[in-house]
């Protein structure tokens, strides 16, 4: 039933079928979690800054969650040398990469009026700034390598090698004791927000995760057009 | 029985290539210790503001230091397939990662050693940075040599010039600095820090065999 | 002894070759001949699993090679086209490593008398960057005698060796097979050896 | 003429290996981030303290990492005697050398200037000590230049490892050092400092074609 | 042309070669044959400069070579026994490259005929590292056409080559003699080209 995550082909069919309907329901959600956030209540420390949380969090969670993904496909494609792992792997990293500079920029954004600064060197800070850069050396080392299997089978490596990031990143505000807020709304117990608030959160991630799955099938087609013949 | 001899022949090897000059290593460490200089002279002589940023200095310059040395790694044995050879002669490329590993760490690394105290000297460092130092560097260097191995493997597959290999390098090692200068901040608990630090050593002594021995592999299809 | 079946390789989705076909007995020597560029090295390099074949197996005394690959490579001794002796070391040194490496049983005497016929013995304590061209394929060459394996493989043996080695390397190959030995190897040249095969590529 | 077209081919050539994948320039200035990234963990990250010591840490690491660019400079040309090519194309080695030395300038060195502003930035340097750091880096560049060209070309008579050559570097480059972080301080005469660079830039412009050469051809000799 | 005057040259102490005389008119085509360590490489670094000698003279067109090396570098092509071709770089940028430093005057259409004599036309737009050793050879010796040089010295130029490719070269240096060329080369074989004087290192 999963097969269209590894077979291209039928990702072809699936995706033919879902996507003009994942394109009106993003829409919808899209607006939904606009209107929400709108009318979401004021923090009553922060003010208006608070409402940058609906693009900082979705834009940082689904940063690591695209790495994740291209963690796993990196694990599949090396194990089990399915070919359009690769193909998925390429597709998405620069997707990941703008996910990530979102949640630095609105992070930075958010952190002048609340910390005073742009830009601290605090722990989570750097490993997602760290988490950035290597996103550019994924999207860089697939213009690199001339050969197609030596570029495919560097990268996934080098994605695995880079996902002990992902934990660093993730329990950083847990080791260090640093600026940046503990994990309150994806603690594993009951989240500790607000139920106004973690509504609308919820639905701006989902319309963000809606977005990106959008521009990957996009990317992916082109890319199985693209080596149609190696596949 | 005849693995160990080999291996031991494998070690006899590296030991002959880094010492066949000796002055090698006597350079190595002159190059740290002149860079110390330069940093010296180029943060001016005030001695509170050295003893301040001694400890971070002396730890990067060890790694840059030890930068210079990573080229060394794999470069030369796989130009002329002596690689091949060797696993022709019954060792798995995993298991030559792994001594090659090892000879960097005992051959090149542990020397420096030696040059730290002398180091902490030069910025009046109290006595127990000095040894936070050494701790922290004995686990630092490790984990370097095993990064070092990941970032000279990855160089014999891009065939252009130094580059991303050491780029690897120093952006993973940016935690390892965090917690080894974290050691000296007393509200920190060093305990916890230095078992954190093992354990990056051994995330690291699992990741990098297998991974330098996959771009080895690549690399030897790719020559 | 060798037996190749059915093996292609492409690089690049460029056919480098298709569908080889190779059988060696003991004691048979065989040599690869072929333009340049035909894939002669790449062949041999696929034999000894350093580059994939697509298609194909290969079995080593009627065991695929790829089940065992150490097994195979501990019958095999590999003379590449160019040097793979450490620059920096001296010969007796390379010599020493080569042998510990493949267990040799040779003592120290018998390697001085292989270094004496291949009359290199007077750089024994040279650095092997200073050598010509000849002595360090010379050198290279002792490594067939050294590992005392079954099978040789070699890549253009015969280049840089004078005419007085060439022959010296041509009574190796015989003495080779008449111990039960097994040899493939390329080259442009002709030798005048008994039942030498001739592969085509 | 034919001699202005060579030269012209020369640089053609260097040009090609240098950009041969474009990503190694980036790859060059994200390793100098990147080692600013360390210093600035290592030494914790005190505003005041970072602004102190910034120019001096840029203008060292800017140091370090055109050391690691240094080993490009004549190893290939030599290890596959297309020196020997170019010489017999009817140029000296001392004109190789002094368009080796050019070359690097403008290849490797300057492409840094861009990133320099930029790193400014993580130390909040003031913009007059942007512009003496830049002003300085280049007259300065340029010499490490010149002493890269006769490090390495040492480093062509020493066939162990990568050695002696790079402590030169180092040792000569301390004044250099030390007169360009002069120039920020308010008491010295700015004006003389840059004379006394540019004083120095020239001699070496004078030294090192010469000795480099000299090194060359020695080493082309015991080849 | 070529006149070689009672060289002698030796390294460490080390007398490589002793007293040689050689004169090479117009026309003429000599070998070098000699055991592997003669010092038939020594000897032609020596000739081109790269190596001082100790005591002897060479003179090139009646004048001492050491008195104008350029003079005699511009009238000289010299392959070497190992490859001198930038690895990183394409066949195509090779070529361009020595052709601007010899100042040659060929064409780009001539030069793709030449690729063509010589098979690899294909490989125009590969970096040279990937090609086989017989085919970075052949490009090697381009150099000698594209420079288009009176004096060619060539240090074993048979190694790694095809008999397709022995020919074209032996026809390449038949064809050079007829254009009062001069040329120097070792070798280990006994290639068949007419009134070649052989010197016995
Ligand atoms: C450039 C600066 C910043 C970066 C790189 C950054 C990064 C991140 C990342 C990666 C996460 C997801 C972590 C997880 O899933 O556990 C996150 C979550 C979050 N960030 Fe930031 N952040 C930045 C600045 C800020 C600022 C200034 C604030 C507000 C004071 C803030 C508040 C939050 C909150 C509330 C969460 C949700 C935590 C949770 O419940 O999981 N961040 N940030
Ligand atoms: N750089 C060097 N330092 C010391 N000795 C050297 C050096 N290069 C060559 N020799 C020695 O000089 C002698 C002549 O070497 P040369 O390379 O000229 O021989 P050759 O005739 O070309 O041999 P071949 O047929 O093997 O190419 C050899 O004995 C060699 O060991
Ligand atoms: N690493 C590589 N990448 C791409 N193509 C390659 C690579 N190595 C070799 N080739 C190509 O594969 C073909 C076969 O090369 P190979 O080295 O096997 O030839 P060969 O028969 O050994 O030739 P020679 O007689 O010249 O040694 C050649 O056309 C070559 O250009
Ligand atoms: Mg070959
Ligand atoms: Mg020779």
């Amino acid at each position: 039933m999963f097969n269209f995550l590894i077979n291209p082909y039928k990702f072809n069919k699936f995706v033919d079928i879902i996507f003009k309907p994942l394109v009106i329901l993003t829409l919808l959600v899209l607006t939904a979690g606009l209107f929400l956030v709108y009318f979401s209540p004021l923090d009553y420390q922060q003010g208006l800054t608070v409402k940058i949380m609906y693009i900082h969090v979705p834009s940082a969670w689904l940063a690591l969650l695209t790495y994740a993904i291209m963690t796993i496909y990196s694990i599949i494609g090396l194990a089990f040398k399915i070919p359009f792992s690769f193909i998925i792997n390429k597709a998405i990293a620069p997707i990941g990469a703008v996910f990530t500079i979102l949640c630095l920029i609105s992070g930075s954004m958010w952190g002048k009026p609340m910390w005073g600064t742009w830009w601290v060197w605090d722990a989570r800070l750097t490993s997602v700034a760290i988490l950035f850069i290597v996103y550019l050396l994924i999207i860089f080392l697939n213009q690199t390598f001339e050969n197609r299997e030596v570029r495919e089978k560097t990268i996934a490596i080098f994605i695995l090698i880079g996902s002990i990031n992902l934990p660093i990143i993730k329990f950083s505000v847990d080791w260090w004791n640093t600026l940046h807020q503990t994990a309150s709304i994806s603690k594993l117990s009951a989240p500790s927000i607000d139920m106004s608030m973690l509504q609308p959160l919820l639905i701006m991630t989902i319309g963000f995760s809606m977005i990106g799955v959008i521009i990957a099938i996009l990317r992916i087609k082109a890319e199985i057009l693209l080596r149609k013949k190696f596949l | 029985m005849k693995l160990i001899q080999k291996i031991f022949f494998f070690f006899n090897r590296e030991a002959k290539l880094f010492y066949s000059n000796i002055g090698d290593l006597f350079s190595n460490i002159l190059f740290f210790f002149l860079s110390i200089f330069i940093f010296v002279f180029a943060l001016g002589a005030d001695e509170q503001l050295l003893r301040n940023v001694g400890m971070g200095i002396i730890w990067s310059l060890l790694l840059l230091s030890s930068t210079l040395s990573l080229r060394k790694f794999y470069e030369d044995d796989f130009n002329n397939s002596v690689i091949k050879i060797i696993h022709m002669g019954g060792m798995s490329y995993e298991l030559i990662v792994f001594l090659k590993i090892l000879s960097h760490f005992f051959f090149v690394q542990i020397p420096f050693l030696a040059s730290i105290p002398i180091a902490c000297v030069f910025f009046n460092l109290p006595i127990n940075e000095v040894y936070n130092l050494i701790l922290t560097f004995i686990i630092g260097s490790f984990i370097l040599s095993c990064l070092g191995s990941i970032s000279a493997s990855m160089n014999l597959l891009n065939k252009t010039n130094f580059s991303i290999g050491s780029l690897i390098v120093l952006l993973f090692f940016i935690p390892v600095i965090i917690f080894s200068i974290g050691t000296n901040n007393s509200e920190s608990d060093f305990n916890s820090l230095i078992s954190l630090l093992l354990g990056i050593a051994l995330i690291f002594l699992g990741i990098s065999p297998w991974s330098s021995a996959a771009f080895i592999k690549l690399a030897l299809r790719n020559k | 002894m060798l037996l190749i079946n059915n093996l292609s390789f492409s690089r690049n989705d460029n056919i480098i070759f298709q569908n080889l076909n190779l059988s060696l007995s003991n004691r048979s020597i065989a040599q690869i001949r072929g333009k340049n560029g035909s894939g002669k090295t790449t062949f041999l390099n696929v034999i000894l699993n350093f580059l994939e074949s697509k298609t194909g197996e290969i079995f080593w005394e009627g065991k695929n090679i790829k089940k065992n690959i150490f097994n195979f490579y501990n019958k095999t001794t590999f003379i590449m086209d160019h040097n793979t002796c450490t620059r920096k070391m001296t010969v007796l040194d390379n010599i020493n490593f080569w042998s510990r490496l493949s267990s040799s049983k040779l003592t120290k005497d018998e390697i001085v008398l292989l270094l004496e016929t291949f009359n290199i013995q007077k750089y024994q304590n040279t650095k092997t960057m200073y050598l010509s061209s000849g002595e360090i394929r010379k050198l290279e060459l002792l490594r067939l005698i050294l590992e005392q394996k079954k099978l040789w493989i070699l890549d253009e043996p015969y280049n840089h060796l004078d005419d007085l080695s060439i022959e010296i390397l041509n009574q190796t190959f015989i003495d080779h097979i008449n111990k039960d030995g097994v040899i493939l190897f390329t080259s442009h040249l002709k030798p005048s050896i008994n039942n030498l095969e001739v592969v085509d590529l």
